[in-house]
């Protein structure tokens, strides 16, 4: 057998929480009630990013040359798991330490990584994902946003839509179509553009999950060096699905699924719903599916600990993981009858929540597919 | 089943109204609002009144009501409005069918627009009481934009006709639940007829196509279970109207308003999950265009009565059938 | 409100009750336990259906010209919901009225039409229905099935499947392609065979929902003349989908489900199982499915008393028949416990019988694709 | 997780064993017989002994071999056997062991393989007794393909080690039960490829895609549960193992593998569905490819220890999570 956590990650786990419950404040629930976007987390997220960072904590699966300690996936998925399961002090930084600082290591100049990776590794730097554009959500490769290549320079034109955290971001990740005369995959590129370049602004839509989740970004006219550039013009679609495979499993959402499954229980308890079998059945069916999102999740970090290339776990992962979301989700909200209408309550919190699950990476749609393509091997349409 | 001309015109009637009047921004924009000038246009029109025993209509015209109002998620506390006609005495029901007092009714504590509500009425089981407040209302925030409160009930006087009352109310419930639940396939539909991915527009994928044909097909049933749900409501009234289930203890206009409800609340709870799916990010913006719609079918969904009335009236319902 | 029963429609309810327990004999349970493809209950029938007929049950929707009374589609649905809630006693005549004898009475000769509907209409003959194809199931018009003019007569070379009861019956309506050199739905055509001509050999697939359910149809140079037709050549399509539009309303699907949900909720009752709200809740929602089947199917059976064409509601009534069947099949077996795995008992049977319940008419998937369709406005792929 | 070399070798040989003397044909055969010359030649691989205590192998062993069978439908009282391995004392393990002795093991009074039954267990909530027959066997045709039997069983003996047997039983069962729910789909999945309707191979639709995809993820997710629960078990005699939820009141052990067997018992019966509906009528026929899956599936799905032991050991791991 080859996984288990060894003794260093079961001590590296009582550290991390120790360090969580030295660090996070009494009034911590209250903080993050608005998610990673809400303008007190992401302060926060600031200060508690470089306490992290202080301990060699935040990318300690880096590389030591880039800032980290050559630690194991293994260890940085424990941390993962404590994050996401008290609610994600990191604010949006977990998108920093899981893949764009990996994706420009690998695909970054060298001056890129000189710049931007130490400041990743010290916790004090925001980054956003602009990807998705109004007519290309789950089809990324249908963007529209171009840079066009004036000298040494490019000018960029288009829109962002669902770009979390921008409002809080130093720095986006920006997929552009650098050949306009290009279609899906080819001509597109990957630029690293600092958010208070001139031309961009940023609309918040309002949204049911919670404070500053989602933005529009508009570009217009807006000039980034050429040393923006991040791996070859036109050959962005390689890096942006490097990014994708550590971003799809990178959220250990079954974390947080677990300790909102074990409020509920605890809330069930309380109210005496335990004597009805029904509710106890759905808590355990509830159960299972975290366990079992958990253990596909651990095959993921596996394969990432021994150097493989990932592999369509993922999908199966993060297909998973939606699912024992969106279940608990539903459940809370049955379980707690009209008092989980309460606005702001716990069920509803975690309802609202669960309702991005599906949304927040890639539908669910098209990682089924992918699954019955490559474990089935069923033809596509 | 379709509706009488009289029927028709009244779902027709108020159609049009909710069109001009409660168009989706006014919804949004009346979202955790009290009952204010819009419900009081409702109430004038006669709506409630056709709820009222021996009044005009009766609760096809309920149905016919609520379904154009479902699909126009119109706020307001209905529901408990319907139960209040059947229950009060003759001299309380115009102020209520006016819209000028405003009922709240429910289990409590919580309870269904309470910091507006004139008159509160506590279900418990399958009786309705007057109840009084015994301190004051605390206005609770909820996830269906309904403004509801928390408020300490003291139960008054037990009132006749909580089996009308209630088997009305959840058939209005029903026949809302099931139209908005359409309403909002019907949306979903139209995205998924535009919005283009992968090069083809998403309601060619099977997987966005068939949960929407499947929702499709049990809210219609729903539908046509309130419709029937209201007739026998109606037919209960009167001696000429066939029932080849009266052998049983339960009056079918009980039980079907029950099924009715269940049938409802599971189709249009499914719709929402289904057409969020469709929806995407876009579903879950407050600008969007399904918010609205399932966060209202939430609230209707959770509301009294409960699954424990529920489960006390199958227990009862279960040996109907044909025989 | 256009519909109730009338008082007349509730009396004829009452007279066939009546008749059913006077007909039936004592060991009728133990006679349908095999279903109505099952040597005693194809027996049965026969007999059966001629004391109906006596009555002037069988057909009474039928015109009076062949055999009928003009009888609402009402009356004819009443006699169907009290023959599937007890079994079906007509065994496999009830496609004979319901859809076979209409077809005839659409496209039939006149010749056709007097040699065959009167015998239907006594109730002594049974038909099958040679429609599905090894590589022609849901997808009937891939049929390969030939027939060929030679002469006045055709010459029938291929085979059906799933051909049901077709070893009791006495006539076959059989599809077939008719020009060889046509694709789809041009070039086929029906024909009215009688199962002893020569070269038709019969061989029974053994099914897991009893005796003699399913068969194939073996045709090895059957001549018949060409006055078998039905329709016009190669216009078969018409008539098939004629037929197709009674058959997929015409089982009362939800009468037999919710005769069997009361079953069940007494043998609940009896082991105190209604103490466990689950159960009720079930038991409520398997309820609620069966009596939103029962409407849509109300709703055709409207459409056809007014005389107007089928619709798409068809389909809706089929696949929420479906949905019932299985759902309560699933509920039996989970209610009945290790109890539910006996062989032949009542969970058992129920939930083998639920099992076809989506195989027998059609795909619901092709069903749900018309219904995207045609109710939803949305493209074809 | 993978298994290790020694592992996987069992895994191996009994996918040969299984290719060798019991392919399809011979499980439909063998349908409703009795543990014969089969079960013994099983025996003699010394793969149940790999589940008793102090043996060569352990439940990791045991689990590897249970997915070879599971994926052959291999039949015979598997699971009882495991059972009966861990509480039953040391000189009674090695007849059960060789295939000579068989053991029924269930709640009563239907229980599995009870005809043909050298030795019977009863499971009475979390505890094993040994049990007498009072009176004859009635053999039972089952709809799972198994010779059970109806029995009046007088208590005997409360046997130690419950626990472990019963956890060992509940890991062996879940490992097999994924391992036929995905056999069922990777033959599905091939039919999908090859059957074409409307002109394409049926597995380019969604809809018969996406639910046979969705199936392959839950029963994979159930196979590791069944080797991290198998694992537990192991872990659970030594020392050096980590267990970081060790300060729960139950053992890691016991609650991975209710959590196996509860995440296969429902991803294999949603397997069963989605397969039969893909196979069409084909699934249907006892001659075809599905049928002989899909109902040793049903079977052992069905199977003690039931809901009511899984509920009251949820009752006890719900506070376990990470925390």
């Amino acid at each position: 057998m080859e996984f288990d956590w060894s003794e260093g990650d079961a001590s590296h786990r009582e550290e991390v929480r120790a360090f969580l419950s030295e660090e996070l404040p009494d009034d911590w629930e209250e903080i993050s009630k608005d998610g990673p976007g809400g303008d007190r987390q992401a302060a926060f997220s600031k200060h508690f990013c470089g306490r992290m960072a202080e301990r060699g904590w935040l990318t300690q699966h880096w590389p030591s040359e880039y800032g980290g300690r050559d630690a194991t996936s293994w260890r940085h998925a424990i941390v993962g798991e404590e994050m996401w399961a008290i609610g994600e002090p990191r604010g949006a930084q977990y998108m920093n330490v899981n893949w764009i600082g990996p994706a420009i290591m690998q695909y970054g100049t060298e001056e890129q990584k000189a710049f931007h990776l130490p400041r990743i590794s010290a916790g004090g730097v925001l980054w956003c994902q602009g990807f998705s554009e109004p007519e290309a959500g789950s089809d990324l490769v249908a963007l529209r946003t171009q840079a066009l290549r004036v000298g040494d320079e490019y000018v960029i034109n288009g829109s962002k839509i669902w770009t979390s955290y921008c409002n809080h971001a130093e720095f986006i990740i920006l997929l552009v179509r650098t050949d306009p005369q290009s279609t899906r995959h080819r001509g597109i590129s990957v630029l690293l553009v600092a958010m208070d370049t001139p031309g961009i602004e940023i609309r918040e839509i309002p949204s049911v999950v919670g404070e500053r989740y989602f933005h529009e970004v508009f570009f217009t006219d807006v000039h980034v060096p050429t040393s923006a550039l991040l791996g070859d013009e036109n050959q962005g679609w390689g890096v942006v699905s490097y990014a994708l495979q550590y971003e799809r499993a990178g959220a250990a959402r079954y974390a947080r699924a677990a300790v909102t499954l074990d409020r509920l229980a605890e809330i069930a308890r309380e109210r005496g719903l335990l004597d009805d079998p029904m509710v106890v059945d759905r808590l355990g069916e509830a159960r299972a599916l975290c366990e079992a999102a958990r253990v596909l999740s651990y095959k993921v970090i596996d394969l990432r600990a021994k150097g493989s290339p990932p592999t369509a776990d993922t999908q199966l992962a993060r297909v998973l993981g939606t699912t024992c979301d969106t279940a608990i989700g539903t459940l809370a909200l049955e379980l707690m009858g009209p008092e989980a209408l309460e606005y702001g309550s716990f069920a509803d919190a975690n309802f609202r929540l669960a309702m991005t699950a599906g949304v927040a990476v890639g539908a669910t749609e098209v990682q089924l597919n992918l699954i019955a393509s490559r474990f089935l091997g069923l033809p596509k349409e | 089943m379709a509706f009488d001309d009289g029927q028709q015109a009244i779902a027709d009637a108020l159609a049009q109204f909710c069109a001009d009047r409660c168009d989706d921004d006014t919804v949004k924009a009346l979202a955790g609002q009290a009952p204010g000038p819009l419900w009081r246009e409702l109430a004038e029109l006669g709506v409630l009144a056709a709820g009222a025993p021996g009044e005009e209509g009766g609760a096809l015209e309920v149905c016919a009501a609520m379904e154009a109002l479902g699909a126009a998620v119109f706020p307001g506390p209905l529901v408990g409005t319907f139960l209040a006609l059947q229950v009060l005495p003759a001299e309380e029901r115009d102020a209520i069918a006016d819209g000028r007092r405003i009922v709240s009714a429910g289990r409590g504590p919580l309870m269904p627009f309470a910091p507006q509500a004139d008159l509160f009425l506590e279900i418990a089981g399958e009786s309705v009481y007057r109840a009084t407040p015994t301190g004051p209302v605390e206005a609770v925030e909820t996830l269906g934009g309904e403004p509801w409160g928390r408020v300490a009930l003291e139960r008054g006087e037990l009132l006749p006709h909580a089996e009308r009352g209630l088997a009305l109310s959840e058939m209005a419930a029903a026949a809302y639940l099931a139209a908005a639940g359409a309403r909002l396939v019907a949306d979903a539909a139209e995205h998924a007829r535009t919005r283009q991915q992968f090069g083809h527009p998403i309601g060619e994928f099977q997987a966005v196509a068939h949960p929407l044909a499947d929702c499709q097909i049990h809210l219609l049933a729903s539908r046509e279970l309130a419709r029937s749900a209201a007739y026998d409501f109606d037919c209960s009234d009167h001696s000429d109207c066939s029932d080849y289930s009266s052998e049983n203890e339960i009056p079918k206009f009980q039980n079907a308003a029950l099924i009715a409800r269940l049938s409802a609340r599971a189709s249009a709870v499914e719709a929402t999950h289904v057409c969020h799916q469709v929806f995407g990010a876009l579903g879950i913006t407050t600008e969007g265009p399904a918010w609205h719609v399932s966060r209202r079918i939430r609230q209707l969904a959770s509301q009294p009565p409960g699954p424990e009335v529920a489960r006390e009236r199958i227990l009862g319902a279960i040996g109907l059938g044909l025989t």
